[in-house]
């Protein structure tokens, strides 16, 4: 796909907007890009990264650097063409989800795909309010996007910007019409937020991928059900996107 | 150009083949392409129960290749049988399937089956699975229990025989010869190699069972050298692996010795590999002046022969 | 921030050391930095006369990696001992001495000449080349052979004895537990393994020499690995090597077990490694929380007793 | 190095030119550089190109894509950086040659350090004949550089341009009044250069290099003379070049 766009907007965090084949077929929010990065075979995995947006053919991926290939990614220019699977995974259950209202709860690069989720709640009716997690004040990234989706709350670790301390702290705070929550980000955090709530919710996970594509068995995580038939799931191809409670966390 | 090559209870279009473990059973990778374009398909290894295999995190990536310690992860072979074999009738291409086990027992009790299922060709005996305590690495390290094994699995399964052999051991011939007076009818090689990866903030290995099998272009050079070394040992034919990421790597496995070349990790990083491959391959070896798959095995010490012998 | 150590014949004040034969007699580099910054000074192999060492192409590159057979080319034990040692004179850095031979007659000659050199600090016995026929390979393959080598080089030499490991063994726990009851001071680990690469347009391998030995970033899981479960069955120390070409690389040494690090293939991309290295690791473990190099040795595996007992 | 310029020359052949550090020290004809290819540690040695010209600060190598390093090369564009070491080895030693009859014989990539000898001489009050080898005419290049310091002999091995056949076959034709000659190219050329030729000589040979610097042992040839007190040559240190018959060919 070609590279449109890829700034930073964030503390290490780049957006990075691209086009191509595919783009059309993404359609469910909670999916992910399966990224090559590097050259040649100097990196032999590549990297998933959620769907942040899909606008009139384009996509939206934001990334943290956190090692070499998101770091190689950040300095992709634009015109510049990276080599993209996708989408995978299965998203966010939402067809027929109307006039609810929802509330999505995301940390850190949990975020990104909540964002894309939200528009599609929104375009569908709903009320959608926004919990956002990020280390620190410099971390914060599309406050306002989510701001015109409904209400939202931002904390910080710090306490440098919004409300100090840990998404699942503002939970009690919530309205009580909620009626389900979407949420993505650190597994401890989707461990307090599905033990805290106590209307259904759909978490997504994240593991380190082989295939990506549901071959090689890197991503499992097992099932709370011990007399479910497999007794696993695989993220990247049942997930990322999970009903809350499905799975160990 | 002839890209056939015919092993025992194989007989491939081309030499190209995903390897065991990057393919799962083919239902994945038939999304991306026809799954009848390939020489044959490596299913994923069986163990008589299914097993979870190890804790997460499963995989790292290293410098020009990646570390794995799936653990055997399988649904066992009745269902392998019922459903993954059941979902390849569809497709003509031959079947090798993977054969994994704790115990001499085990092994034979899945070679049994599964030697015995109509859609299976072969069997590949993986007495080299790094990644879990009962995996098999015992047999694939000591030549004698090695020979016993292939003995036992051979007395038992309706179809040839092809042994992995695992690359961290000081002398691989010894091993080919072992398992080869045993009654293998091929080898397989090489496995992974047992490497380790640590996470520099919390100080631990990545994996999450400590230790995993390095995979890719990192280990080529070793699998070329003991391809090399093992083809000129034995009489029994080999399929190469260890690496494999274009074209070129697949005619170096030829030359060194091997029959057919098998994919492992190439899969991850391009599904569509194996198919370009096999497309590519024709044209490399015009280029370099072979006329038929068969005429490029082993030819690096073919070679040598012939210029020894001062003809 | 404390970059010290203390090991058996070598204080060093940084644990960064150049591996053997990838830093010739120090000469070379000398142009690049002062030799003085570094924690120690590795020397090419010696052997008791001059080799001229195998014909070329003697290195070819791999996937993040390369082979090589040198061939152990030295100008014997008099000439390094009269030139490159007298080189040397004007640095204070400690020095090991790598001791080579095909006979163990040979090694105990060199070992004897180097180890009584006032300018030598520890004597490095090199049981792990793979590169020669008569090259000390069978030594450091035969756990045996490799402990009566070591007792023999001890009794003669007058520093103390680091042996260095072949990781082309299937079981290297065995074979360091041999050597240090032996009386080995240290271990170096790990030497090259042992690889091939084939020309596709002649169709032979590249290296005149036919096998190599592959260094580079693709052998470090296997490294660190080999490290990780040597020291934890030893208690004499590790100097680690294998692919390192950055400082996170230095500190998953030290914490899989590692007391010191030796840089080899790396030098050869870039000559200031070793002084670049030196100055970024207190950044590096102070970012990690480590106080001293002796802080971080083996965290991989003391990290985990802590946790696993409960503390 | 910066890179000035990367242009595609004849036949797989780039030339680039760089500045930067190190130009100034340029001044042996016969030198080469020692260049980092690749991203990271994708490829663990550097490549040894020679220094085809310096003019002003600037060094030209001129480059045929042979493999992965030299393909990765051709890809550089303008203002990138490329990392260099050099110049290093032992090159043509010509101080104090003045007023004599030089012949220059260079095969493919052999030619480029020729080019940068022939100026020398010719600043040099030197006369300097060229007999170039190329593979065919798709493969020629500098021609006009070369004649505008001489007369100018080009070969091609498939007869496609200038005469067909080896640039050993022309020595037979040269002028008597040659006094020395200076040639590059693959180890069968020199070979029968140095064996065709009465006069003396200076060769520049090839070989693969590990350290490039002289530590490593990866590239020595064997002397001629068997009493030499060493018995071998470091081709990245005591050469490339080399006094014609000092090393086994
Ligand atoms: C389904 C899914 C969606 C994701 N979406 C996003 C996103 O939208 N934005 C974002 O910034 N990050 C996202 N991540 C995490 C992202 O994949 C990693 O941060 C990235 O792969 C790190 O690559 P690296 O080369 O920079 O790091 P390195 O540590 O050098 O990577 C080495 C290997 O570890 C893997 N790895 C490292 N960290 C993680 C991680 N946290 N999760 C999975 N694999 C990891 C890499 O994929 C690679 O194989 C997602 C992960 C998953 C599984
Ligand atoms: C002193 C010297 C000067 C040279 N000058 C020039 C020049 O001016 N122009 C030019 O086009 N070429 C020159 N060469 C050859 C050039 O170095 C190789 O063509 C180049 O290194 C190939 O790199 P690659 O990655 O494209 O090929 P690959 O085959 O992928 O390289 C793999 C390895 O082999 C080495 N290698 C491959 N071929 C050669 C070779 N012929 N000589 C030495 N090493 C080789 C590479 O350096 C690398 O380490 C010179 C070589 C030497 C030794
Ligand atoms: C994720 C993964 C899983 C694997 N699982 C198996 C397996 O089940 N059985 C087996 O014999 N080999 C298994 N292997 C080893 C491969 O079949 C192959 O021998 C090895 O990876 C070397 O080839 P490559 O470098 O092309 O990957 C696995 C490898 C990987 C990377
Ligand atoms: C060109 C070259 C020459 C070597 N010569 C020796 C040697 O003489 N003695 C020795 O013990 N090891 C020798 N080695 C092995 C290195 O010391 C080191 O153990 C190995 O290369 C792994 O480290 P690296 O990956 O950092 O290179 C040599 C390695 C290379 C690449
Ligand atoms: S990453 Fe391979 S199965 Fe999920
Ligand atoms: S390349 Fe290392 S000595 Fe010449």
């Amino acid at each position: 796909m070609h590279v449109l766009q890829n700034k930073w907007i964030a503390s290490n965090t780049f957006e990075m907007k691209l086009t191509g084949r595919f783009v059309n077929s993404m359609k469910q929010p909670g999916q992910f890009l399966h990224i090559k990065v590097g050259d040649g075979t100097s990196h032999v995995l590549r990297r998933p990264l959620s769907i942040a947006n899909v606008d009139h053919h384009i996509v939206t991926v934001i990334y943290k650097i956190v090692g070499k290939g998101t770091k190689w990614l950040s300095e992709r220019k634009i015109g510049e063409t990276v080599d993209v699977i996708g989408p995978r995974g299965t998203g966010f259950p939402i067809e027929g989800v109307r006039n609810e209202h929802i509330v999505l709860i995301g940390g850190g690069v949990g975020v990104p795909p909540l964002y894309y989720l939200g528009r599609k709640l929104v375009q569908q009716s709903n009320t959608v309010t926004s919990v956002l997690g990020f280390q620190g004040k410099d971390g914060v990234f599309y406050e306002d996007a989510f701001r015109e989706l409904g209400e939202t709350l931002i904390t910080t670790d710090d306490g440098s910007y919004g409300y100090k301390g840990r998404v699942t702290d503002l939970i009690g705070v919530l309205n009580q019409d909620v009626t389900q929550y979407f949420s993505c980000g650190p597994k401890p955090m989707l461990k307090g937020v599905s033990e805290t709530f106590t209307i259904p919710g759909f978490i997504s996970l994240e593991e380190r991928m082989g295939c990506g594509v549901g071959a090689c068995f890197a991503c499992v995580c097992e099932t709370s059900d011990p007399e479910d038939s497999k007794g696993y799931r695989k993220i990247c191809q049942d997930g990322p996107v999970f009903p809350a409670g499905e799975v160990v966390l | 150009m002839d890209l056939r090559v015919s092993l025992p209870g194989l007989e491939l279009k081309n030499p190209i083949l995903p390897a065991s473990g990057c393919f799962g059973f083919g239902r994945e990778f038939s999304e991306f392409y026809d799954l009848n374009e390939l020489g044959a398909i490596t299913i994923k290894a069986a163990t008589s129960e299914g097993r979870f295999g190890n804790p997460t995190p499963r995989v790292a990536e290293t410098s020009g290749g990646m570390l794995n310690a799936i653990g055997l992860q399988n649904p066992g072979v009745k269902r392998i049988m019922e459903e993954e074999l059941k979902f390849l009738e569809q497709y003509e291409t031959p079947i090798l399937a993977n054969v994994a086990g704790s115990t001499e027992e085990e092994y034979v009790e899945v070679a049994r089956e599964l030697g015995a299922h109509h859609r299976v060709n072969a069997l590949e005996l993986n007495i080299s699975c790094p990644n879990v305590k009962e995996g098999g690495i015992q047999f694939g390290t000591d030549p004698s229990l090695a020979a016993s094994l292939t003995r036992a699995v051979k007395s038992v399964s309706e179809v040839p025989v092809y042994v992995k052999l695992s690359p961290n051991t000081g002398d691989i011939v010894e091993m080919a010869k072992a398992v080869e007076g045993a009654g293998a009818d091929g080898l397989s090689m090489i496995n992974t190699l047992v490497g380790m990866k640590l996470d520099l903030g919390t100080g631990r290995p990545i994996l999450a069972n400590g230790t995993g099998g390095l995979s890719g272009p990192s280990i080529k050079p070793v699998a070329i050298r003991m391809v090399y070394q093992v083809s000129q040992a034995v009489s029994i034919p080999i399929i190469g692996m260890g690496g494999v990421t274009c074209v070129e790597d697949v005619l170096e496995f030829l030359l060194a010795g091997a029959s057919a070349v098998a994919v492992g990790t190439a899969n991850f990083q391009n599904p569509l590999i194996c198919p370009e491959l096999i497309e590519q391959l024709p044209e490399l070896m015009d280029r370099c002046g072979y006329g038929s798959v068969q005429a490029c095995i082993g030819r690096s010490f073919k070679h040598e022969e012939t210029s020894l012998s001062g003809t």
